[in-house]
């Protein structure tokens, strides 16, 4: 498609926009209507979610999905998937359970048309440190993802910096393993700097949150982003997170990729509210991005 | 599925041409009555958006997977619009809307042969009830929700 | 649990009662769950409303319609439809043939999904509900086929339409006359109404005193002519009470003439398209009606 | 379709015996998040009516038309309780409930491994469990 092949930065959604409205007031054809009135092209899916008998889709509801793609011109970008580390009680999930289930979402993922994929790994302590075992179990999947042709990346996200140890964690595994299918996406919600109306910043951020330009060095390892937002104002402009200075970085550094809307804030459960919400997110991030 | 309401926030945006210009824009209508009706009687008036005006010849309405003008509508008696269904509808305008907020109001109305009191206003004359009353009599509903809500990306 | 084969009135649900979350926060199926729960056994639908892709629904859809009656133990009772007499712009009473077109349609599909009683709702030209002058043609014309596919086509008398009205005489006439057991009546509880809201705007056709279009003692010589009724109902109250309409007596009426049939709920009440609201109302209705009938 | 509360009114009915006798009732229950659970993942502590709580030992759970006891779900790392399903909790109870209003609850979660905090069973202390918003989660219901 050509909104593909372009390099830049393009725009799109994340369904986790409107979860809780999802099977509600909404299917996954809706969204897609709703991305098109907007000319967001790119879509992330949360895998479980929104697949219907995922893991294990009907040849059916696969043929609708690519049909609706087709129709709305919708690009599969990420494909937010989750390796199951507290699968069992007692114990914590092996490598060759891991990659079990990582292996079939790689597959599952590469098949739907998903050139990205949002890895999201256990965790064993309060900073979110990834499973000790998160090298072993990447590491053997990289000849999958190389295959399938999708990027592996897990998610950097408040609290976590961009300049916290485990992001120079993971750019050294990338260097070492000297490959492109494993990266990072990064969530724009670390760069918040002022508190959602009627909520508190998180513990720690009203100090010192991610600076715009900590993204730089990062930015060959970024396949997509979570474009999150907290509040967008009647004048379309975000008030908690520096966008402007982030877009314009990531322009002059030319990344190219796709920037995910992802709300984050109150009354999740007002259609109407969510709606105008990523509209107003959607004219902010046009107007920035020059289209 | 549906938004509650009659005109959907789901389906507003701007339509174009091959050559990617703005030729119009489209919103999505549904019946919020609880049947169907026959496409022969529905009655199609203004769209006014921002105190703009367009009438009924430039409008389009596709039901189904199908186009048609007003007068076309008027015609068809077999076809059924169903409740589930949500019509387009689609305005000529060239340049399309702007970016931005818009007040949108559709004028519709149904003609219904069995309760004309839901759908035209009644005589306050009583000696008028049981006359016969005038056979185009409906309503021409004004629906106006979400002022300044709905948003062009 | 099975159903007892009861002979007297049984509670059943018309879709209508769901019109407002219809489509947005109820589908066909999340309606036969809730009328489930009940432990109501019968149906009404609108074909206009609730048939996709009326007047001709796919064999999935048909598929899964009879699939749904059997799994939640539901008898399709009534089929609402509309003899759409100003089909047309400028034409104030469709010819009798295209209106025996239309009916004759819905007299095969009723009977293709199983129902026996059709409320068939004629085209009225006037504001107290008078039907069409060629209504007698028009059901005449269709008695051959309802008696081959029987069905029963009822006209719902409705507010402000009364018992004792020369409208009702004319159709008990008709019966009469034809002898037919396939035209008969489906009698709307509204017209038992007797508490209105103070500041209520005339209705035409309704008592400006606030007295009740009809009484319930009007029934007992109307009974067998009756095959369906919509038990419509407006305001129930936490304690299980109808406030405005005398649904005791009502069901008296039917239970001491020996009636067998079905009593479908209608709520014409307000904050239709608020989740949840109309499925509570419509359980404190069965609550009520199952405290009276003793099931 | 699901409604948006985590306690589902549709579904909520006594349930009888080949005698017509009642043996219990059910209740439906949904995840208010985005994706579905492991039947492994699924914690559940109680369904609580008019003050009573009804505890695993007195409970099936059906998923997908599947009755699982506690117990069994919690090897079942490869069946999925769909985001778009309503769980369906069987609960035990001679005679079932009374006509008529009942305050219905229900607390039960789901362990996410990329939340911090152990994959015990829910503290029953906490206004929120696992990562679902505490919302819903009580409702006012009549039984027939």
């Amino acid at each position: 498609m050509q909104a593909q092949q372009k390099p830049g930065i393009h725009r799109g959604v994340s369904t986790y926009c409107w979860y809780p409205l999802y099977n509600v007031n909404m299917d996954l054809e809706d969204s897609f209507m709703i991305m098109q009135d907007m000319g967001a092209h790119g879509l992330e899916i949360l895998a479980d979610g929104i697949i219907k008998g995922y893991p294990y889709p009907s040849k059916e509801w696969l043929n609708k999905w690519f049909a609706l793609c087709d129709h709305y011109e919708i690009v599969p970008v990420e494909y937010g998937h989750w390796v199951e580390s507290k699968l069992f009680r007692g114990r914590e999930s092996t490598v060759e359970e891991s990659l079990e289930q990582l292996i079939h979402d790689i597959k599952l993922a590469s098949y739907m048309g998903f050139t990205c994929m949002r890895t999201k790994l256990g965790v064993i302590d309060g900073k979110l440190t990834p499973t000790l075992i998160w090298r072993d179990v990447i590491r053997k999947a990289l000849p999958y993802a190389e295959k399938y042709n999708v990027v592996m990346q897990p998610e950097i996200h408040s609290p976590t910096r961009l300049t916290d140890q485990m992001i120079m964690d993971y750019v050294e595994f990338i260097e070492k393993e000297d490959t492109q299918f494993f990266g990072f996406n990064v969530d724009f919600g670390t760069f918040q700097n002022k508190p959602t109306p009627g909520r508190e910043l998180p513990p720690g951020f009203k100090m010192n949150p991610s600076l715009p330009e900590d993204i730089i060095p990062l930015l060959p390892y970024i396949h997509c982003c979570h474009a999150k937002y907290y509040n967008m104002s009647e004048d379309f402009d975000e008030t908690t997170i520096p966008y402007v200075e982030i877009i314009n970085i990531m322009k002059e550094h030319g990344w190219n990729g796709y920037l995910l809307s992802e709300y984050e804030g109150p009354n999740k459960e007002s259609y109407n509210h969510c709606m105008t919400q990523v509209r107003r997110h959607h004219v902010m991030l046009k107007r920035l991005l020059g289209e | 599925m549906l938004e509650r309401q009659n005109i959907q926030t789901r389906g507003f945006h701007n339509v174009y041409d091959e050559d990617g210009n703005a030729i119009g824009f489209q919103l999505c209508f549904r019946s919020t009555y609880y049947k169907g009706v026959w496409l022969s009687q529905v009655r199609v008036g203004d769209l006014i958006v921002d105190g703009e005006v367009f009438s009924r010849e430039d409008q389009t309405w596709i039901i189904n997977d199908v186009e048609y003008t007003p007068d076309e509508m008027e015609k068809l008696g077999t076809i059924h619009w169903h409740i589930l269904d949500v019509a387009t509808i689609v305005v000529k305008k060239p340049g399309g809307l702007s970016q931005g907020y818009h007040d949108v109001t559709v004028n519709f109305g149904t003609v219904s042969s069995y309760g004309p009191a839901r759908f035209a206003p009644q005589p306050k004359d009583k000696s008028e009830w049981d006359k016969p009353f005038p056979i185009e009599v409906f309503s021409m509903l004004a629906v106006r929700e979400y002022h300044n809500r709905m948003i062009i990306v | 649990m099975a159903t007892p084969a009861i002979k007297g009135p049984k509670r059943g649900v018309s879709i209508y009662s769901y019109s407002g979350e219809w489509g947005v926060t109820m589908n066909l199926e999340d309606c036969f769950k809730d009328i489930y729960d009940m432990g109501a056994t019968g149906v009404e639908i609108l074909a206009n409303g609730h048939i996709d892709n009326y007047p001709q629904p796919t064999n999935e859809w048909m598929d899964n319609w009879f699939r749904l009656c059997t799994k939640y133990n539901i008898t399709p009772v009534e089929y609402g439809h509309w003899v759409t007499s100003r089909l047309y712009r400028g034409i104030m009473e469709l010819n009798t043939e295209e209106s025996l077109r239309m009916l004759k349609q819905d007299i095969i599909l009723a009977h293709r999904l199983g129902f026996t009683v059709l409320r068939t709702k004629l085209g009225v030209i006037d504001w107290i509900l008078t039907p069409v002058r060629n209504w007698r043609e028009i059901i005449l014309g269709a008695l051959d086929l309802a008696e081959r596919y029987n069905v029963c086509m009822c006209p719902e008398i409705h507010q402000p339409t009364a018992l004792s009205s020369k409208m009702v005489a004319d159709y008990v006439e008709f019966i009469d006359k034809y002898q037919t057991k396939n035209f008969g009546l489906n009698i709307d509880f509204g017209t038992f109404q007797n508490v209105w809201s103070k500041d209520r705007p005339p209705i035409p056709g309704v008592p400006e005193d606030g007295s009740p279009c009809s009484y319930p003692h009007e029934l007992r010589a109307l009974l067998p002519y009756i095959h369906a009724c919509h038990a419509k109902f407006n305001n129930m109250s936490e304690d299980f009470q109808e406030t405005t309409i005398p649904y005791p007596e009502i069901i008296k009426e039917f239970v001491d003439g020996g009636w067998d049939g079905y009593f479908l709920s209608e709520y014409e009440g307000p904050h239709k398209d608020e989740p949840g609201f109309v499925s509570e109302q419509l359980k404190r209705q069965h609550v009520m009606m199952k405290r009276i009938l003793g099931y | 379709m699901l409604e948006y509360e985590g306690v589902q009114y549709k579904g909520f009915r006594n349930l009888y015996n080949e005698d017509g006798e009642a043996i219990g009732f059910q209740v439906g229950i949904r995840l208010i998040t985005y994706r579905g659970a492991w039947l492994s993942q699924f914690r559940f502590a109680y369904v609580e009516v008019d003050g009573e709580k009804y505890r695993a030992d007195r409970c099936t759970f059906v998923v997908s038309g599947v009755e699982y006891t506690y117990e069994e779900t919690f090897t079942l790392g490869r069946v999925k309780w769909p985001l778009d399903e309503a769980m369906i909790i069987r609960v035990k109870k001679p005679g079932g409930l009374s006509q008529g209003n009942h305050t219905v609850s229900a607390l039960y979660g789901e362990v996410a491994s990329y939340i911090p905090g152990d994959a015990g069973e829910i503290d029953e202390t906490r206004t929120s469990h696992g990562h679902s918003e505490a919302i819903g989660f009580t409702r006012e219901m009549i039984i027939v």
